[in-house]
This record gives C-alpha cells, structure tokens and sequence, in this order.
C-alpha cells in the first residue's frame, strides 16, 4: 500500500470532478440524441449512451470511494440495458413489419 | 502521461458520440458509438475496473452493438434513411441538452467530493471481489433480474414469432 | 315511536319496488308515503314538547372517524320532518296523474329522496348529516335527468348538482375542520355545539356553511341553477325541490349555523340578510317579466325563500319563529301552485300565461282553490302565508329597517304579478268552450292544500309551540355567555 | 418473500401451461396463488431471509399493506382479463406470466430498502409493461402505444439511474439506511439534491403527474384496455408505495423543497388532468385524464400526512382502482360487442343493459366522491389530511377541481341514463354478472364501511 501504484498516480492527477464532469456531458449529450433525432434506432442508441455514462459515473465514484457496490451496481445497469435493448429493437422490428418505416412519427394515429 | 490518456479517452468519447448523434446513416451512429463504448472501456481500465472492462466490451460492444447491426442489416437500414426534421426542434433539443448538462454541471460544481484517493484498494476491481459481491450483498437483486431477463425473453418471442395464421 | 321508522319505511318501500317480481310500484310507495305520515302524525302526538331531543338510534359506524350513525329529533326537526313526509304523500299522489316511463325506478327514487331528506333532518351528528345531504341529490339527479323534459334538462340537471356539489364540499371541509378540533374525532352535534371556536375561524366556518346553503336555498347570486331545474322537472320533482329541498338548507342554518358560529353571525349576519332581501325583490322583479307559468313560480319560490332567509339570519327568537311558520306555509303554498300549473299544463300542453284565459267559467271550484292558494303564496290575512310574512317583517324592521323596506316592497310586487297572472287566465275572454272542471281527484288534494293553507292561516301557533324549545336551546347559550 | 417467491413460480408455470397446450390451467392456477398470495401476507407468513436479504428489501408494514392492495387489485384485473381476451389468443399464458412478472416487481418497488432494489423494481414492473401495451401486434395504435411507453420509460429510467448513482457518489452507498446515517453525520450535499430530484422526476413520469404526463394519455389509449387497468391502478399503487417510501426516507431533510416541488406538481396535475379531461370525447382517454386528477389528489396525502398517509392512500387507490376496473370492464364489454368507444356512443345504455349501467353509473359517481360510495371516503381522507396537516388552501384546489371532474362523470351518467336505445342488448355470462355485482358490491361496501377497510389497510 505505501507504494505509489500507476492508478495512484493517475486518480492524483485527474481528480473525480472531471470523471463526474465527463459523465454528465455523455449524459447530455444523449438526452440530446433521444430529443433530436427521429430515427428509432438512434433514439435507442443514444438512450444506451446515457446508461454508459452512469456506468462510468458509477464505477469513478465506487474507485474514488474505493467500495466495490458501485461496481456492483454496474453489472445491473448492464442487464437492464440489455433486457430493455431487446425489448426495444423486437418491438422496433414489429412496428417495421408493420409501417415499413424507423421515424418516430410515423405512428402518430393518437394525438397527445 | 495517464493524465493525459484520460484526456484523450475523454475528447474521443464525447466526439464521438457527438458525431453519433449527428449521423444521417444509423450503421455509422452505431460504429462511432462503438467507438465511444471503447473509450469508456478505455476509461474502465485506467480506473482499476479490469473486470468491468471487459465485461463492458462483451456486453456491449459483443452484444449489444452487434444487435443493433444486426436490426439494421436485417431491416435493410443502412442506405441513409430521409427524417424530415424541423429545425426548431434541432435547436430546442440541443438547447435542453445543454442547459440539462449546464443545470447538473453547476449543482455539483459547488460539490466538494472531499475524498483523497491516497488509499486506494487496488483490488476492489477484481473479478474475484466483484464475484463475492454479486452473490452475497447482492444476491437478491441478481436473483431477481433473471425474472427481468425472462420478460424480456418472453417479450422478443411475442414480438416477432410468426402467427399461425400467417401461414 | 322511534324515529328510524321514517328512515326505513320509505327505504324498505324503494327496495321493494326494485327488487319485486311484480309491478306494485304506485300501490307500494302511495301506502309507504301515508304510511310515514301516519307515523309522524303518530310521533307528534306522542312527542313531549319541554323535550329537547328525543335520540332514538345511536350506533358508533366508522370509528376510525369518530362518525356515529345516530339520529333524533327535537320540535325543529319534528316540523321539518312532517313538512317533507306531506310534500312526498303530495307529490306521490300527483304521480299518479301522469305516465312516467319506468316507473318503478321512478317511485323508487322519490322514496329514496324522501328517506335521504328525513335523514338530514334527524342526524345527529355532522356528519352523518353531510352523508345524507350529499344522498338526497343522487336521486334528485337522476330525476330529473330521465324524466325532466325540454331540451336543456341535460346541461340544466348537470348545472344543478355540480352548483350543490361545490357548496357541500366546501361546507364538508369546514365539517371535518370542525369535528377534529378537539383530540378525538367527533361530530356528534353535542360536541359540535360546545365548541369554543375564535373569531376568525367561525368567520371561515360560516362562509363555507353558507356557500353550501347559499346554494342551495337558494339565496340571491347562487339562484341562477333554479328556474332551469323547476321548470324543466316534472311536476312531483318540483314539488319535492321546492317543498323540501330549500327547506333543508334553511334547516341547516338554523340547526347548524347560528348555534355553531353565533359570533360570525353576529357580525356578518347582516350581509346575507341584505342578500336575501335583495333576492327578494330581484326574483320578484324578473317574475313581472316572466311569460312561463312554471318559471314565475319558480322565482316567486326564491323569493319567498329568500325572505325566510332573511328571517332566519336576523338572529332573534322572533325572526326565527316566523320563519319556520313560513317555511311551513311556503311548502305548502308552493307545492300547491305548482300543481295548479301541472293541472293547466295538462290543458294545453305548456306552461304559457297568454294561451290561457276564461277559465273561471268552466271550472268554478279549480278557480276558487286556486284563489285560495294564491292568497296563502300572497300572505293575505286569515291564510297561513300572512303570519309568517309578518312576524319576519316585524323582526326584521327591528335588525334594519332598509332591509324590511327592501323585502317588503319586493313581496307586494310579488302580490301585483300574481294577481296580473291569475287575472289573465281565469277571468278575460274566453277561448276554448271544450273545457271541464278539473278531475274529482285533483279536486280532492287541492281541497286538501286550501284546507292547509286556512287552517295555518287560523292557528298557526301549533308550530311555534312544537319549535318553541328548540328555538330557545339554539338561541339561548349564547344569549347567556 | 414467499410471496415473491410463489408469484415467480407461478409466472413460470403460466408460460409453462402455454407450453404444454394445457391454457385453461393459467388463470384458475394464477388466481389460487394470488389468494395463497393474500393469506401469506395477512397471516404474516413471509419467511426469515434475513441472512440472504443484506437489508435489500424490507417487508414491513407499508410494504405489507401495498402487496395487499396491489395483488388484490390484481385478482380484479386477471378476471377482468377473462373477459377482453379471447382464449383463442396465441400467447395467452405469457401474457399472463408477464402481469405476474410486473406484479413481482411492484412487490420489490413498494420494500425496497436499497437503490439497487428501486431500481430493479421500476424496470421489472415495466419492462413486461411495454411488452404487454404492444402485444397487440396488428393494431398499430398498440404498436404506437407500447413504443412510446417504452421510450418514456427508459428515457426515465436513465434518470433514476443518474439520480441513484448521484447520491450513490455523495455517501457512497445504495443502502437507505446507510445514507440515512451518512445524512445525519455528514449534512446534505448539494450532489444528493441533484440526485433526490432526478429520482422524483422518474417518479413523476411513472405516475404520469405533470409535467412528465404527456405520453400517458396515449398509452391508455392505444394499449389493450386491460393493460390499461392496470396501468392505472396496479401500477400506481405500486409506484405511490415506492414514492411514500422514498419521502418517507428524505422527508426530514430540506422538508420544505419537496413540499413545495410536489405541492406544484400535485396541484398542476390535478387542475391538467380535470380540464383536459373536460373535451375528451373517447371514454379510454377521459378514464385516462381522471387517473391522472387522481394522483395529484394522493400526492396532496402524502405531502400533508407523510408516512401517517399510507392508509390514506391505499383507501383511495383500492376504491379508485376497483372503480376504474369496473369502468374498463363494461368499456372494454361496449367496445368488443359493439365497436363503440366514444362517450356520446353509450347514451341510452340503460335501456336494454340495466346491470352494465348501474354499474358504471356506481363507478362514475364513486369517482365523483357521492357518498356513501368508496370514492367518497378516499376523497374524504385527502382533504382530511390536509385540513388537518393546516394545508386548507390544497384541500380548496382538490376540491375545486373535483367539482370539474365530477362534470365529467356526471356527463358520462348523464349519456347513459338517456332515452334513446341505440345499444343493444349485450350478451353478457353468469360469472361476468356476478364480477360486476361483487365491484359494486365492494364500491358501496366500501363506502358504509370504511372503517373495516381502513383498518385492514393501516
């Protein structure tokens, strides 16, 4: 423990707000894709990338906090992510046999 | 010099995902997510968390990723698809977009996170500590998501199996 | 005799025509109404007039709430529950002259009205009152929205109950502030009439109250939902609207208000009494203009009501007293007129004064009945409207003296328009030489209102020796404090 | 526990009998469990796992009380769904197995002691939700419908993700308790603010509340009319229970910026969900709208009554969800049979269907708050509890817009005791007669006697 490791060295030198800085900018930057775009599979993707950015949040502050639940907590982030995915594309695959188009307003039938 | 790889994974992941979000073509706002995904990967890596790293790079980039590819090749998608898109709403939703980011940026910019990374547990992010982890604390959370991976199993199946009557 | 008779006899009645096999539904609530009557009749008889209360049930019911299903009754609600069981024999006996569609849920709902009304008057506690008020609408409601006729009655009905809806929710609130006052939950009016509320707070209590009674009465601006719903109910349902309905929300101010929050009235009794005074002569000037039979009556009842109001709130043992003469003299008075107007209805098929006149000489006996009736709504000497009308006069001239002006000259408008009306269609030229005299059956329950209306007329202190006691238990503890 | 555990295996002995072609065991077989279900937890029954749970869910009372009332409702909800789906359904039994599924994670939302576990929860509650709005493949305002629920869904979820893991990075746990202490040593941070509020606007989207309310009415609408029961009452009631839990956690501190968040948000949902209500001309979407009123109305309890209010509320949502299944059932009976979906298409329904108008002539006027019917009283506790907590000018605005609102019901019961026969009779079975006898029955016995059931509840 007294030796100065690499990852010392590098958490030193990068302080968390930075990590938590990064994260919230990924995370804008996605609510911005889901807002913008109306291709579905683009919403989607940029719905994954705001679940990146809370994983990378998480995992900094489970290194910073050196406890190994935020870690933890990741592995759900990621199973979620992937039962929602295949949810999302099946029904994105459905609703294509069916309108033959991925534009979100495509199905626009019931007004708000 | 790991400072500055964290700067480089940082700048490679938030241009990237720019350009993701700006694409026409869905299969290149794939590929250049995947690049972000690598980055972060990246970043997993340089944070201790090897395990997560490479379970981030099976999951999503493996998985998750090659789903999406697979839809768009299986829709025939990869020709540029015309959205018509307004321009007020290109600007009210990067407007959002910012003043989100802006809103959270300066809730915590007062925030003093306080921790000294000097004792840092180099080995928090083990495969072997995450395993002991994963199924002790949290044991009923893990079991749990199996029923939430049966839904969505159940779900993909009603989705798109063919009816008999299609037939 | 025990009070809950008169709940369960109409209700039972109701379930009965419901859920019989057969179609008994005229014989079954007709025997039920007189039934109840003769019940009532029964419980003054026996009923001791230095009596305060007489509580005859008394069942805790939800106790998380301290709310007790427990009713009673002292000379108040004694009168106020003769008046309603009457007007509901009247009105089931003028069913009986025209063809209702459905008819078993026809009666069914007037008799569930009728238990719903005897409920509020005998509650005992606030808020099994607020239950039965709120009740007393449903069927109300439903009424009028099947048999009510016209065009509008749909939007009328909807306006009638969503105007009663307001003003009891808020009066709900200032109950439920009231019965939690104290540590434990309790709305037993004993309870309720102990309480030592500040100034500022009866002021809230009573502006809720009187929102709802404002209403329904109703009183001056809240009376827009009234022409509409009287005119376009059927006969029977505006007769039980104005025979009992308005009465129950004079009640309340008398069971309610005054002993509740005397302070408040004290202070700011006065602005309704103006309001109501106001009504008076505003219902009686828009009456001048009314061509609908039906809807001159209506607004002759608002301001009848409106003077009884006035009497109520100005807070003396005589305005009261005069008020509840007249209240009784008013369901009579209006029941009868508006089935004088049913029965000319049924001639020419509307309610239009111009298309009447000359009755008098093919039927004599409709005639002078309803001479006799126009003078009780009129408060002519010798007939049950006139005692009342002056007791609330003398009281009022006593509170202020411009308020008296103002209800006096509205009621001898209200004299010229009804004599103009009864001139125009019972004397001039005639029109139609098919006519009859009215059937002998309609003849026998208007001899029965004239009969009312003289015998009052005579004696009218019956009701005050009955009220006597309650009057004084309302207005005394805090005479004395 | 045992409940969680029961209900999985059921859900999985519903796919199963799909399977092996036996469909007719899935429902009787799912509503003995759900029974089974009941008596365990009202006899206490739930096992000692204490050993595996690491105070990751907690089954007291609050948590007790809403599995109560959200596997009860459910009961409700599987007959009713008897009735819209035909048997001849292709994926029947996994329909089935996926409402179980979104029942387990109500269970989950409504004990949760841990972050992780909210989260779970919210996303096993609704990730069988957006399968079962789209599953009705050819119907594209299903297609539509489930698509966008789970695109606000997941839209949300990431929030609640940002928001656990924000206060997750203030006291470096997901443990209640744990950052209880933290809270109490350290003070609060301005990080567990960011992350307490992004975690409430997910709940607020959950719940449909203004302003996060935009993709419900479509969703109602577009879904299958049993899934949008459930929406309406399962799901909120599990949904309230998570949130009651949550204030309950974060309530003594900064008390009055949440009050003042949700006393905006209660109110402005009431007055949206009334008015909009007001020009809807398709039943589903007035049922919509009025769900919505509905739960600015609880919120009013929870933010007067704090942790006192679940009573309050588990009153008010079992009446309303137990009139809003009856409303859906004779809708859902209308549409199937006639086609008609409108408001104006029901008038003149108690001409030949007298059993279907009283019953939705008892459910209009229990959702207008007559008494003595169960709306009533669960109106009644929500004013009572703010007059009571001093908050007067709520209970004013609750009531206001419950008198617009009740313009609607009375507007719906206006059509249906109207003249004209344009419906015919519909042909309904013994057993579905008997359902809607016993939802009447429970609305009115609800409403004499309330203190039975609230009793049950507290």
């Amino acid at each position: 423990m007294n030796d100065i490791t690499p990852l010392q060295d590098q958490l030193r030198l990068v302080p968390l707000e930075h990590y938590v800085f990064l994260c919230l900018v990924l995370f804008s930057i996605g609510l911005t894709g889901v807002l913008l775009r109306r291709n579905l599979i683009n919403v989607f993707l940029s719905l994954e990338l705001m679940l990146n950015s809370v994983n990378l949040l998480a995992v900094s502050f489970s290194v910073y906090y050196n406890d190994p639940n935020g870690q933890a907590f990741v592995f759900f982030v990621m199973v979620v992510a992937a039962a929602e995915v295949a949810v999302g594309l099946a029904m994105l695959v459905m609703i294509y046999r069916n309108v033959h188009t991925v534009d979100i307003n495509a199905l626009n039938d019931l007004k708000w | 010099m790991t400072a500055i790889l964290f700067y480089i994974l940082s700048a490679v992941c938030i241009i990237s995902s720019i350009l993701m979000i700006f694409h026409k073509n869905a299969m290149y706002s794939v590929l250049y997510l995947l690049i972000c995904f690598f980055s972060v990967a990246g970043l997993f890596v340089m944070l201790n968390a090897q395990f997560l790293s490479i379970v981030h790079v099976i999951v999503y980039a493996g998985a998750i990723m090659v789903l999406f590819l697979y839809v768009i090749m299986f829709l025939n998608m990869s020709t540029p698809v015309t959205i018509r898109k307004s321009k007020l709403i290109m600007v009210i939703a990067c407007f959002t977009g910012a003043m989100v980011c802006f809103v959270l940026t300066t809730a915590l910019w007062a925030t003093d996170f306080g921790s000294d990374p000097a004792i840092v547990d180099q080995n928090i992010g083990m495969a072997s500590i995450l395993g002991k982890y994963l199924f002790k604390e949290f044991l009923i959370p893990f079991e749990v998501s199996s029923i939430l991976f049966l839904s969505a199993m159940v779900g993909v199946v009603i989705f798109n199996k063919k009816d008999y009557k299609d037939e | 005799m025990n009070i809950l008779i008169i709940i369960l006899l109409p209700f039972l009645s109701a379930l009965l025509i419901l859920l019989a096999g057969k179609d008994y539904s005229q014989r079954i609530a007709l025997i039920s109404a007189a039934a109840s009557v003769i019940a009532i009749g029964v419980m003054m008889a026996l009923f001791d007039k230095d009596a305060t209360t007489i509580t005859s049930i008394d069942l805790p019911w939800i106790k998380s709430m301290g709310v007790h299903f427990h009713l009673g009754a002292d000379g108040l609600s004694l009168l106020m529950i003769l008046i309603c069981n009457v007007v509901t024999l009247i009105s089931m006996y003028v069913s009986l002259g025209d063809t209702f569609s459905q008819h078993r849920l026809y009666f069914a709902l007037l008799l569930l009205m009728q238990t719903f009304m005897n409920g509020v008057f005998t509650a005992q506690d606030l808020f099994l009152y607020y239950i039965f008020w709120e009740l007393a609408l449903i069927p109300a409601y439903f009424l009028l929205l099947i048999w009510g006729k016209g065009k509008d009655v749909k939007p009328a009905t909807i306006k009638f109950f969503l105007f009663t809806l307001l003003g009891s929710l808020f009066m709900l609130v200032a109950i439920v502030w009231l019965g939690n006052i104290g540590s434990i939950a309790d709305f037993s009016l004993a309870t309720i009439y102990g309480l030592e509320i500040g100034t500022q707070e009866q002021l809230f209590v009573y502006g809720a109250f009187m929102l709802a009674y404002g209403i329904k009465t109703p009183l001056f601006p809240f009376h827009s939902w009234l022409p509409d719903t009287y005119t376009l109910a059927p006969a029977p349902v505006t007769i039980m609207l104005s025979g009992v309905m308005s009465k129950m929300a004079l009640y309340s101010i008398i069971r309610f208000v005054l002993p509740v929050v005397p302070d408040a009235v004290e202070q700011y009794g006065i602005y309704v009494v103006y309001l109501a005074t106001i009504g008076v002569m505003y219902a009686s000037v828009i009456a001048l203009t009314q061509k609908d039979l039906k809807r001159m009556f209506a607004y002759v009842s608002i301001a009848h009501v409106g003077l009884i109001a006035a009497g109520i709130l100005t807070y003396s043992v005589l305005g009261i007293q005069g008020s509840l003469i007249q209240m009784a003299a008013h369901a009579i008075n209006t029941v009868g007129l508006f089935f004088i107007a049913q029965i000319l209805f049924r001639l020419k098929g509307n309610f239009d004064i111009n298309c009447f006149g000359g009755l008098r000489q093919y039927m004599p006996v409709f005639a002078g009945l309803y001479m006799v009736i126009m003078f009780g709504s009129i408060g002519v000497p010798l007939t049950n409207g006139f005692v009342g009308e002056f007791i609330i006069f003398t009281s009022l001239y006593r509170l202020d003296v411009f308020a008296a002006l103002i209800a006096g000259s509205g009621i001898i408008l209200g004299a010229v328009y009804m004599l103009t009306s009864y001139q125009k269609i019972m004397l001039g030229p005639d029109t139609d030489t098919t006519l009859t005299d009215i059937t002998n059956s309609d003849k026998t329950l208007l001899y029965c209102i004239a009969c009312i209306v003289i015998i009052t007329g005579l004696y009218p202190s019956w009701i005050t020796s009955l009220c006597d006691v309650s009057v004084q238990n309302i207005i005394h503890p805090y005479l004395q404090k | 526990m045992n409940t969680i555990i029961l209900l999985a295996v059921t859900g999985i002995f519903s796919m199963f009998s799909g399977i092996f072609r036996q469909k007719q065991l899935a429902l009787p077989a799912i509503l003995i469990a759900f029974i089974l279900a009941l008596g365990m937890l009202t006899f206490g029954w739930i096992g000692n796992y204490d050993d595996i749970l690491n105070n990751m869910l907690i089954f007291d009372n609050l948590a007790i009380n809403f599995s109560l009332v959200i596997i009860f409702i459910s009961i409700f909800i599987f007959i009713m769904s008897q009735y819209y789906y035909s048997d001849d359904i292709e994926h029947l039994t996994d329909l089935f197995a996926l409402f179980v599924f979104s029942i387990i994670g109500g269970i989950l939302l409504v004990s949760f002691q841990n972050l992780t576990m909210l989260f779970l929860g919210t996303e096993i509650l609704s990730i069988p939700l957006y399968i079962l709005a789209a599953s009705n493949r050819r119907n594209l305002a299903s297609n539509e419908a489930g698509l966008k629920y789970y695109l606000m869904g997941s839209f949300a979820t990431c929030f609640l993700l940002l928001g656990i893991t924000l206060i997750y990075g203030a006291y470096g746990s997901f443990d209640l308790t744990d950052i209880h202490t933290a809270l109490a040593t350290q003070g609060i941070s301005s990080l567990f603010l960011t992350g307490v509020v992004l975690i409430l606007c997910s709940f607020i989207f959950k719940l449909s509340a203004v302003p996060f309310h935009f993709w419900a009415p479509d969703v109602y609408h577009g879904a299958p009319t049993v899934l949008t029961a459930f929406v309406s009452t399962v799901v909120k009631v599990a949904v309230m229970g998570a949130l009651l839990r949550f204030m309950a956690f974060i309530g003594n501190y900064n008390s009055e910026k949440w009050v003042i968040l949700f006393m905006l948000v209660s109110v402005a949902t009431m007055i949206f969900g009334t008015i909009v209500s007001i020009k809807q001309k398709n039943f589903k979407r007035l049922l919509a709208y009025s769900g919505m009123a509905n739960v600015g109305f609880v919120l009013i309890a929870i933010l007067t009554a704090g942790e006192g209010s679940s009573g309050y509320i588990l009153y008010n949502l079992t009446a309303y969800s137990i009139a809003s299944i009856l409303a859906f059932t004779i809708y859902s009976t209308i549409k199937s049979q006639t086609g008609i979906d409108t408001i104006k298409g029901i008038s003149g329904l108690v001409t030949h269907n007298k059993l279907l108008a009283t019953g939705l002539l008892v459910s209009m006027l229990s959702f207008a708050g007559i008494p003595p019917l169960a709306g009533f009283f669960g109106k009644y506790f929500i004013i009572f509890s703010a007059v009571k907590a001093g908050d007067t000018w709520l209970a004013v605005i609750a009531i206001l817009t419950s008198v617009v609102a009740a313009y609607n019901y009375l507007r719906i019961s206006a059509y249906v005791v109207n003249d004209n026969n344009s419906i015919p009779v519909l042909k309904i079975t013994t057993r579905y007669r008997i359902f809607i006898i016993l939802c009447i029955a429970l609305i009115i016995g609800g409403g004499i006697l309330p203190d039975q059931l609230f009793g049950l509840l507290h």
